[in-house]
């Protein structure tokens, strides 16, 4: 029995690929199994190869794995492109008129009639349904393992239609199972999950969302772009049922400064976008920082710079996440590197925002935004809203002074906040320097008190801002950010293997960053930053950060798509070795 | 009930004379005259001396960025309808680098005052040619003179399907405060233009200019208000020297429009979800 | 003399039936007809499924930023005026984003073409709403239904003093070289609006729709190009569904009447100055 | 006799105190003296109170100085404002009808009626020539000082106004003459300049402005904006007469991106703005970077952030300059430190855009950018045009490719670059990732390839990216860039008269950083980067470049107004105490 298979369907866009993968990860996720998984598409819209790998373990896992154990291949363009890939005991399935099982010692290539059974069921258009079935029968599930899902999806069409899906999952089913017990085929079972619950299965940008909602945002403007455009599409039809609103803006100026104004008003707000748009949004970052509004900006990297690669994976925004604006202000940047952290940081960015008055960044990537994953079923309870130092109606109302302080010096460096519409809260939000109600001063005091105010009051934020998993004193030190996670997760226990001591730090903050790093960097023999970039800004930072002179080793990608397990190790080996001369 | 004292802000620091002067107390004269207390109005504008006008005016206030008023105005609008939104800016902010997002909101429709401090130049960066100079316009910038031809932003409001547009002067305040009332009350998108001459760097577009050159649109005979077609091509034979009530309709507005726009303020929603209805959420990715 | 196939640049990728082939291939005709070489045109496009024009067609071409074509284009054709400066790209590119730019590019009337694939949705990002979707629309950013009046670009050009308007439809090729050749002929601003549908995601504004609804201005008695003001109300009363170069004018272009512009295209200038020529300007700071 | 004095007027808004400034600084211009200066105003057109500050020394310096010697008080604001600035042995000159003279151990208070002098001879109006007549006679120059410049600046308005004006200066004069030599006030005459070459006066803005037009550059593109508004204007006035334009944009977008058009057409193209501008700048920046379209970018830091002190000074964009966009492009940050270098570094600018085809930032500041200074006459053959590997008409005519390779993969990562109009040169420039002909490609070894390039290019950038002065083992190792350096110089010299070694290294390039700097930074005994921002960018850059692990100090300031000596070297003893205990 196997621990994972790893499952992939390619073939030209427009034949259905997508839809094959999500029902098959679906069925699973069902069962209870871990899914990750990856995409392989062109920018463009109809034609161009296409792939999507599924990788189903019984374990939690954050990586689509380097090899195919089920190549489902609805043409010859998927095989060259992906033989390479197949795993050792692997099986490339073919649709094929002549049915043929060839076992080599490597593979075994696996031509069925895949057209020709789904033409007698019911058309070609269920080819993918016989094909599920088959896959089914191979990994060891049973033949009804998409009768839910074929029902949930097809209601609305009628009982013929699902029954022909049915029965053309049947039909593969069976034959393939006739295939293994007459012994022609083999191909070891999955083991089933330790315990079986359902889990979630979703994108990245469907937890940002979700995670949005649940943490009381209730108010989104924002422009379309890859990879970010499902937070839009999906808050769309979830906020109104909470009392909330999307605005398509007109650019993404006006999609950060719309979600300023709604924060303004005193509803938590956000954008959402991915590189070109983040640039432009440079300028009204600032004015969230100087006039303390706390809005959060959902930035999910794509290949740059330009237009760059629109549809490819790449780590590339962290400077400018980080960095961009003239002057200085307040900011934090969060980074998930899972789908599950996706929600439960979306919906604490919008206590930090409104905490800390200031704007909160989530650094996602199109790895994690666009590639479905299983999620364990949310635990709700665990989310709180504190929305700071926002007054209520009467505390504002106290005031009787003629403006309100919005911007009062205080020990923590976090003034109360009123909202229009309360009565004692009159005051000036400003993007010129002000003074304490707001209005405009260029006293040279004030501006040094406004600055220490301002660029002080994250120094409050002591949450850790990075995961460790092992010992400071360690053999190997390799640290990432976001979706490199699953991949460093499974380096290190390869490496572990050969009895070296690994830690795996994974920066969940980029700023404020968490300079209790520095002590993992001076005690580490080796370290290694690994990211998807040309530069190493993840690198770099963590040197402007820590200074501590340590030497640090990058490993980098930056073709478009992320690491493969292989790579990784490779790498790591290479640094061993050159220290070692 | 609120009075004028009540509205007044920071000291302002406009040059005397300057026609800005006019359209803040327009909107604060506005205000006390709707019954309107400061914390039920917000203010927000862009950045130019006519920017100012949010820390010159007690109200909830936002001095944006330049050019930005317009969208931080109707995120403001949609977050909370229960607070009248006047967003306000020069014609270099509104009209120059602030022109999409101007189209744009005409066509949207949201519930809020648009007053632009129309004086056709850049006033707080000391006089270069703005979108609305003329053609020929001597200043810093074009110091042969300008060659492009003004935007024409009434025009441009109307075609794009404005519902409400009125067009004043700084110097008549009385017929300005009676527009900017009229804005407010309108539902929907409403902009005055303003002519607010600046006496330090425009020396063409004068008080005495205006005086001379504006037609009243009560002096038309057979003005139809309603009628969108015949207020442009009266807009393009007048060079758009008109002042009132230009046009004004009913229409729906962005928030009428939007298939379940909550009822109550957005502001004023309750963020805390019960568990089953996050549930019920959940569902769809099972 | 060039040929049709010298202008073919890369393979397209467009679906199967995509308007914008149509507008490519006028494009490209229009050149052929017109006696440019593929080295003497420049094509600058924006990003969209539109803004692919500058890879599928052999010339110099700037495949640029989303909603950005205008200013590169502009810029270019100051730069070197002996090269025609064709702009292109979608509605959303254009009308959306890029509004402001396309706004002060009529006003200022610099000699260049601008081409808009108008299929009235965000085809690149797979199918949102666009300015130019119609109320009511469904997308995936409007699931209910859009909630906006749709921009009017040919009204909003013509209010702003655009000196060539026109409009074609993919469905209608022949028309549509024709429009190309004229608005390149033309000197100044030259926009050509083309419905262009998008065959994947609007299945509102399709081929047929718009094969039902256009009316050629051939086909209006007394239809007058020269005269604006009528112009606009015959766009007004057709809702827009107008083919034909639609208004025309002689208009000086921002290049003659910028002072002292140079005659010699900007790109050949000896940037060698004579040291006492330099001494001369130093001279001021005396 | 003295080598130095501080001269100063002060007044309302709109009383002639910009001009009473230029009128002094450019008659001592004109006498070979260097002149450094500074202006206090406010952010209003009209109205508030407004200063100038001159110092004249005999020998070049960049610093305006911390005293007044001769305080020209138009109002009792003035005196009241600069009356603790007066260095031992200054004169207040107040506008009074009773005359005064009077005499304390530390200061002279001069009551003279200029206004009375001033009617007498022709009107309120040449008062301020009366005072320079005074000022003329206490620093012990002759009354003929100002006669040319009154005869140029006056030449449209007639002779009448002229010697109405000369006799307004002579008037004042005679009468501070009188008491000069009736020994009822003394004031030590400055020494005359050991060479008197009548010199440049300008701000460093028109020193950008001229850089670019000797530097070849023929097209400008931009919005007004303080600080930057007369980098525009300038150009719109003298930018036709070389056979170029300026196109005032509608927004800062438009400004960088019709400058990139006109660079691909092979115009030396620029824009010019400040912090806000160059925020909206940061896609486009891409655009440049990505398409290696050649374009210079002046950025006058101001007070941020948001719309921040719009008349403030600071030195708080060095983040944004160096790391604003998504992705990563190539890119060369200049720092010129003073006007004449604005100059000759702004020409050389449009050298290295076409050198390396990329975007070159010229990161100005407000002091720089807006106080007139004197600058050496400039040597103008000192400036060549290379326009790196742009072919000309017959170079690029060779290729019978249906494809010009603009993206030809070569050793340097630089590619021959042809521009339309150019038979032959047909290719694709583009914010895609591309090939070599410049059309989109997501190959992923064609990816590898263009990053490689792009990135890599720089490397061949050997030019000193700092100045230093002193030796790399100092006591102390100062270190700045931009508009510090005057005020860096006179601190060394400051505590060189202690004994102290001490070494200023000034920063000339951001980026590409040179990290020969890491040899000073390990030999030095104290490291302080002096700089004004809250968040010591300059130093958090340093510790990101070089990694030395060295302990850096700050002193930092950013209350919108420069260092005065007296901070400087105060801070630096706080430092230097501090490691002492
Ligand atoms: C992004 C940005 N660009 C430019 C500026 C500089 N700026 C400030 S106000 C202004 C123009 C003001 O003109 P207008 O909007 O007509 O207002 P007025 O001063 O005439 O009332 C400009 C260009 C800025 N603050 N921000
Ligand atoms: C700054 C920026 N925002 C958003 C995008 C994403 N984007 C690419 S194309 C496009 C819209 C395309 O629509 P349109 O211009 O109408 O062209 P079409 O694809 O319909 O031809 C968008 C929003 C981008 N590339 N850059
Ligand atoms: S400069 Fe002009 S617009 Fe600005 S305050 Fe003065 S008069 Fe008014
Ligand atoms: S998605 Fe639409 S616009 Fe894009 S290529 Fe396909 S049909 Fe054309
Ligand atoms: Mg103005
Ligand atoms: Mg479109």
């Amino acid at each position: 029995m196997k621990d994972e298979v790893v499952w992939k369907v390619g073939g030209q866009q427009g034949e259905g690929i997508d839809s094959t993968g999500e029902i098959f990860s679906l069925a699973l996720a069902r069962k209870g199994y871990y899914i990750s998984s990856n995409k392989h598409f062109a920018s463009r819209i109809k034609g161009g190869y296409t792939h999507y790998q599924i990788r189903v373990t019984k374990d939690a896992a954050y990586y689509h794995g380097d090899y195919t154990d089920i190549l489902l291949a609805l043409d010859q363009e998927t095989v060259d492109n992906n033989k390479e890939t197949m795993r050792k005991g692997g099986i490339i399935l073919r649709d094929m008129k002549e049915e043929l099982i060839e076992q080599t010692e490597y593979i075994t290539n696996l031509n069925l009639p895949l057209t020709q059974i789904a033409e007698e069921i019911g058309g070609k258009i269920v080819r993918n349904m016989v094909a599920l079935g088959v896959s089914a029968a191979l990994i060891g599930l049973d033949q009804d393992l998409f009768d839910s899902i074929i029902e949930d999806k097809f209601y609305k069409k009628g009982d013929t239609v699902i029954s022909m899906n049915k029965n053309a999952v049947r039909a593969g089913y069976q034959k393939a199972k006739a295939c293994l017990i007459e012994g022609k085929l083999t191909f070891p079972a999955l083991k089933t999950p330790d315990v079986v619950t359902s889990k979630n299965l979703m994108i990245g940008n469907e937890a940002v969302g979700f995670g949005a909602l649940a943490g009381g945002c209730r108010f989104l403007s924002a422009y379309p772009i890859t990879p970010a455009s499902e937070v839009m599409e999906w808050l769309k039809k979830e906020l109104p049922g909470v009392g909330g609103t999307v605005v398509q803006a007109e650019d993404e100026i006006a999609g950060i400064t719309m979600a300023i104004g709604a924060a303004f008003s005193g509803v938590r707000a956000m954008t959402s976008t991915s590189g070109p748009g983040l640039s432009l949004k440079t300028e009204s970052l600032g004015l969230a920082g100087i006039s303390e509004t706390p809005i959060v900006i959902m930035n999910t990297q794509r290949g740059g710079p330009g237009t760059g690669l629109p549809t490819k994976y790449e780590q590339s925004d962290l400077n400018t996440m980080i960095n961009a604006g003239h002057g200085e202000i307040p900011r934090i940047v969060l980074a998930p590197s899972t789908v599950e952290e996706a929600f439960y940081m979306t919906a604490q960015a919008f206590n930090y925002a409104e905490k800390y008055q200031c704007p909160v960044i989530i650094a996602m990537d199109l790895y994690l935004s666009l590639f479905k994953q299983t999620v364990n079923k949310f635990d709700f309870s665990s989310i709180s809203i504190d929305r700071g130092k926002l007054l209520s109606d009467n505390e504002v109302e106290k005031n009787n002074e003629r403006f309100f302080l919005r911007y009062e010096i205080s020990e923590d460096g976090i003034s109360n906040r009123s909202i229009p519409g309360q009565k004692g809260g009159v005051h000036t939000a400003n993007s010129n320097e002000h003074g304490e109600t707001g209005h405009i001063s260029e006293e040279t005091t004030t501006r040094i008190d406004m600055m220490k105010k301002r660029l002080g009051k994250l120094a409050a934020l002591s949450d850790p801002g990075f995961d460790a998993e092992g010992e400071k004193e360690a053999d190997i030190l390799l640290i990432g950010f976001g979706s490199t996670y699953g991949v460093i997760q499974e380096a290190k226990k390869e490496l572990e293997k050969n009895r070296q001591q690994v830690t795996h730090v994974h920066i969940k903050r980029l700023t404020p960053f968490d300079t209790s790093l520095i002590d993992y960097l001076k005690k580490a023999k080796q370290v290694i930053v690994i990211e998807n970039n040309y530069t190493g800004q993840l690198r770099r930072l963590i040197q402007m950060e820590c200074n501590t002179g340590t030497q640090i080793n990058s490993i980098l990608k930056y073709d478009g798509n992320p690491f493969t397990l292989k790579e990784v190790i490779e790498e790591i080996d290479i640094i061993l070795n050159k220290e070692a001369v | 009930m609120a009075t004028l004292k009540d509205f007044r802000g920071d000291q302002p620091t406009w040059c005397p004379g300057c026609g800005h002067f006019s359209v803040m107390s327009s909107l604060q004269k506005a205000a006390v005259d709707l019954g309107i207390e400061p914390h039920e109005m917000g203010v927000i504008s862009g950045i130019g001396c006519s920017g100012k006008i949010s820390e010159y005016t007690r109200a909830y206030g936002f001095h944006t960025l330049h050019g930005r008023a317009l969208p931080v105005a109707q995120g403001a609008a949609l977050g909370n309808k229960d607070v009248k939104i006047i967003a306000s800016g020069g014609d270099g902010d509104g009209y120059g680098i602030g022109i999409g997002h101007f189209i744009h909101a005409v066509r949207r429709n949201i519930d809020i005052t648009y007053l632009v401090m129309d004086n056709h130049i850049y006033g707080l960066t000391k006089g270069q040619t703005s979108p609305t100079s003329s053609q020929g316009f001597i200043s810093k910038t074009s110091p042969k003179g300008s060659s492009e031809q003004p935007i024409q932003p009434l025009e441009t409001a109307l075609v794009n399907g404005i519902s409400f547009l009125a067009q004043g002067f700084s110097g008549n305040i009385k017929q300005l405060n009676e527009l900017v009332k009229a804005a407010i009350q309108h539902k929907g998108f409403a902009l005055v233009n303003v002519f607010s001459p600046c006496v330090t760097f425009n020396k063409v577009n004068t008080y005495d200019f205006y005086k001379e050159n504006l037609i009243d649109i009560g002096a038309i005979e057979g003005y139809d208000v309603n009628n969108r077609g015949k207020v442009i091509e009266k807009i393009r034979e007048t060079n758009g020297l008109l002042t009132g009530i230009l046009y004004q309709e009913e229409k729906a507005t962005f928030e009428e429009l939007t298939p379940e726009f909550p009822e109550a303020s957005i502001a004023k929603q309750n963020l805390h979800l019960d568990v089953n209805v996050l549930k019920a959420i959940e569902k769809q990715f099972q």
